[in-house]
């Protein structure tokens, strides 16, 4: 059995300066979102696929300059970050969609990293060990941990297992293996047993608290 | 650029899909090749965010706010489609089995390089999945404007703008015509209707060769 | 629409000499292996968990001689295949069970090699490049593929698309992405639409052919 | 060995398991561990083959041919277990997620070192999931008889066989005693009913400190 917390209880716990995951793309779990704006913590770096869109999700956090630094794909979605990213407000790290889904999983999968064909012979490359095996070059990209990864869910039991509808699962399932404190926000808590084992999207003993949506918050 | 010359790109790039292809299409014009696969070609689309089998956008009232595309917009998936996660997406796409990926340029070269992600100090959107489907799919297959808006040339000898990747476009389709890069070098192979092989000389500042039955055809107009 | 073909007449089609991924646990496609040995298609590299027990699953290629090679993590259930081992009458190259899922898996992602943990300090490590990230040594393994994969599923739709039921996930869906050509073994094949986009474990887009798995075939 | 001593063993490792543990129990005796664990802890069991919360062995008219697990045995999965892939499941067990590990040993020594998969031109069933579990547990505990049938030791000095991993054991529980490796070395920190320190050193070739506990009891008993 998880512990079903209240948003701001949990998010009172971070500390400033810490390393957050986010799952989601283009969006983010907007309850834990919301309490980390009221908790205001700040100089946070923010590992997540994106930075929302200005004032929305991530966007909301970028906003109120809680965030020193995003490591990210993309930014084209948020002028804001793009604005205090030239004005050298915040630090931006742009690492490829796969390569930055990779670190993840290698961060939660205690590998010292992976070699990929991704960024060869680009800027990616810069200060990179390159490798080459069988006569192709490679980057060796290193993995990415966090001190809490905020996910969202759509259905989760209270075991922690959660179910991640259509294209909601994303970076959830991967962000749960990767951080040392979990959060799960959920639109739906239901019973053990009701998340039948074979369909289980992300495990449940990754998880440590559960969260309850707020309804206004579903986008 | 106008609708009637996406159309026209986008149309020639959809005759490259094949039968039971897996295909990405990148934002802005590749997404529009959806709108020209012939009836008797079923693709299966890739979208990065985790899904294969995209449909068509929903009308207002069927949207689903749980089924997004990697451009934030609401679609729809078809019978037997799939979801998956982020890590899956991307080892299906670093993992070759995307048959044809479709994607925008700023830049492209003679060499097969593509620009396609940052103009320093203008434009900053990040990278996304581009870099991994350029580095990841078997084709790659470039669909832009032969020009920039101020006339100038974005097939070059060598691209100026950081690269998307090395040495991996195979295909680019423009409005006046479509190239070939092959091991020994770029070729010409198509004038879109109405362009010379002069005007796609004047707006080209790639070294290339010319298909021998483009140049026959010249041949015969010339006469 | 995958085609769906007989066994016999789809193994025909494998040559001498060739490497095949088997997925399973302890257990094989049964159908398929069958079909295989009445092809009796010599010299094979076989990729799988073990093999299985004496001349059942994988074990019936071991007895018939069929198997010139085996990367594999245990042959300790089956003796047979510790008698021609220590005979020197087939070659066995024994990869811990998590590095040679991680190998299948980079195989089938792009992916050039990874660092692990598992075998630093070990026999595991002759040969190996040894790097060392963050003051910890890991070793450089490499990714595997594989001519053809053999897979087993509960329920495969007319797309392709694989569902394993409980334990019979393991290799399969890894197999799947590793190799040219991906024949998967289904005790029920069911129309398109029949299996939800949100449980599939394995995508049809991986899957070349089906085969109905015979009856008597089922353990 | 004898039940008796298997039960022994077993129930002592059952006391370091901890309400919410994720936990891998190996083949043999540490699979009876499952049998001693306290009514008030709940852990989670994993097999390799891919699922958390391993249940007990049904009876015979309950087996589910698609359910074993990676002893090739039929089990059964608890309330809120998940089953999932091979590549999933050792992502768990080497990204340590797995709080706590149970294995035989063939030898162990005094730095942590284990040997427990092969007795070359012997013994060689090849490695299953053992190195990737001594090297991605938090804890790995080795439960096995202090000594082999000939009563020769097994916790040495240095292991002679071919290592599973270095210095990744953190605790032996056997008939006669605990240790614990620590960062100054091995450990004696309990004996087992019946068992004397003199005994447990007859059976030792490891150096190993003696905790003051144990000390002060054996001055009290030669008192």
């Amino acid at each position: 059995m998880k512990p079903i917390v209240e948003a701001k209880d949990i998010i009172s716990k971070i500390p400033n300066g810490a390393t957050i995951m986010v799952g989601g793309f283009l969006n983010a779990p907007e309850t834990l979102i919301d309490a980390l704006v009221q908790h205001n913590v700040k100089d946070l770096t923010i590992i997540s696929n994106d930075t929302c869109y200005e004032n929305q999700g991530i966007g909301k956090l970028i906003h109120n300059r809680q965030v020193k630094k995003v490591i990210t794909s993309h930014i084209g979605t948020n002028p804001e970050t793009q604005r205090l990213l030239a004005a050298k407000e915040i630090e931006v790290e742009i690492v490829p969609q796969g390569t930055l889904a990779e670190r993840v999983r290698a961060g939660g999968s205690g590998l010292g990293g992976f070699l990929t064909p991704t960024g060869v012979g680009t800027v990616v490359e810069e200060g990179k060990e390159v490798i080459t095996v069988n006569g192709k070059r490679f980057l060796l990209e290193l993995p990415l941990r966090a001190d809490i990864a905020l996910l969202q869910a759509s259905i989760a039991d209270k075991a922690g297992n959660l179910f991640h509808k259509k294209s909601t699962k994303n970076w959830n399932p991967l962000m749960a293996m990767a951080a040392d404190l979990v959060i799960a926000e959920a639109e739906e808590i239901v019973e053990i047993g009701e998340i039948e084992p074979d369909v289980v999207h992300t495990p449940g003993v990754f998880v440590k608290y559960l969260v309850q949506k707020e309804r206004s918050a579903v986008l | 650029m106008s609708s009637d010359i996406r159309g026209l790109i986008a149309s020639r790039v959809a005759k490259e899909l094949k039968n039971g292809d897996l295909v990405n299409l990148g934002i802005g014009l590749p997404t529009l090749v959806a709108n020209y696969i012939p009836e008797d070609v079923q693709v299966y689309l890739q979208s990065e965010n985790g899904m294969i089998g995209m449909g068509p956008s929903p009308d207002e009232e069927h949207v689903d706010p749980d089924l997004f595309n990697a451009g934030g917009n609401p679609v729809t998936i078809l019978p037997g489609g799939v979801f998956f996660d982020t890590a899956l997406s991307f080892a299906i796409i670093r993992g070759g089995h995307v048959d044809i990926t479709v994607l925008g340029a700023l830049e492209v070269d003679q060499h097969g390089n593509l620009a396609s992600w940052s103009i320093p100090g203008k434009f900053t959107p990040g990278i996304g999945g581009a870099m991994d489907l350029v580095a990841g799919a078997k084709r790659v297959v470039v669909a832009m404007e032969h020009t920039t808006k101020k006339g100038e040339a974005k097939i070059l000898k060598d691209c100026t703008l950081p690269l998307t990747a090395q040495g991996r476009v195979s295909m680019i389709v423009t409005e006046l015509a479509v190239f070939e890069v092959r091991p020994d070098g770029l070729w010409l192979t198509e004038l879109q209707p109405g362009a010379t092989l002069d005007e796609v000389r004047q707006k080209t500042a790639a070294d290339y060769q010319i298909a021998a039955e483009l140049q026959r055809e010249e041949a015969k107009s010339a006469v």
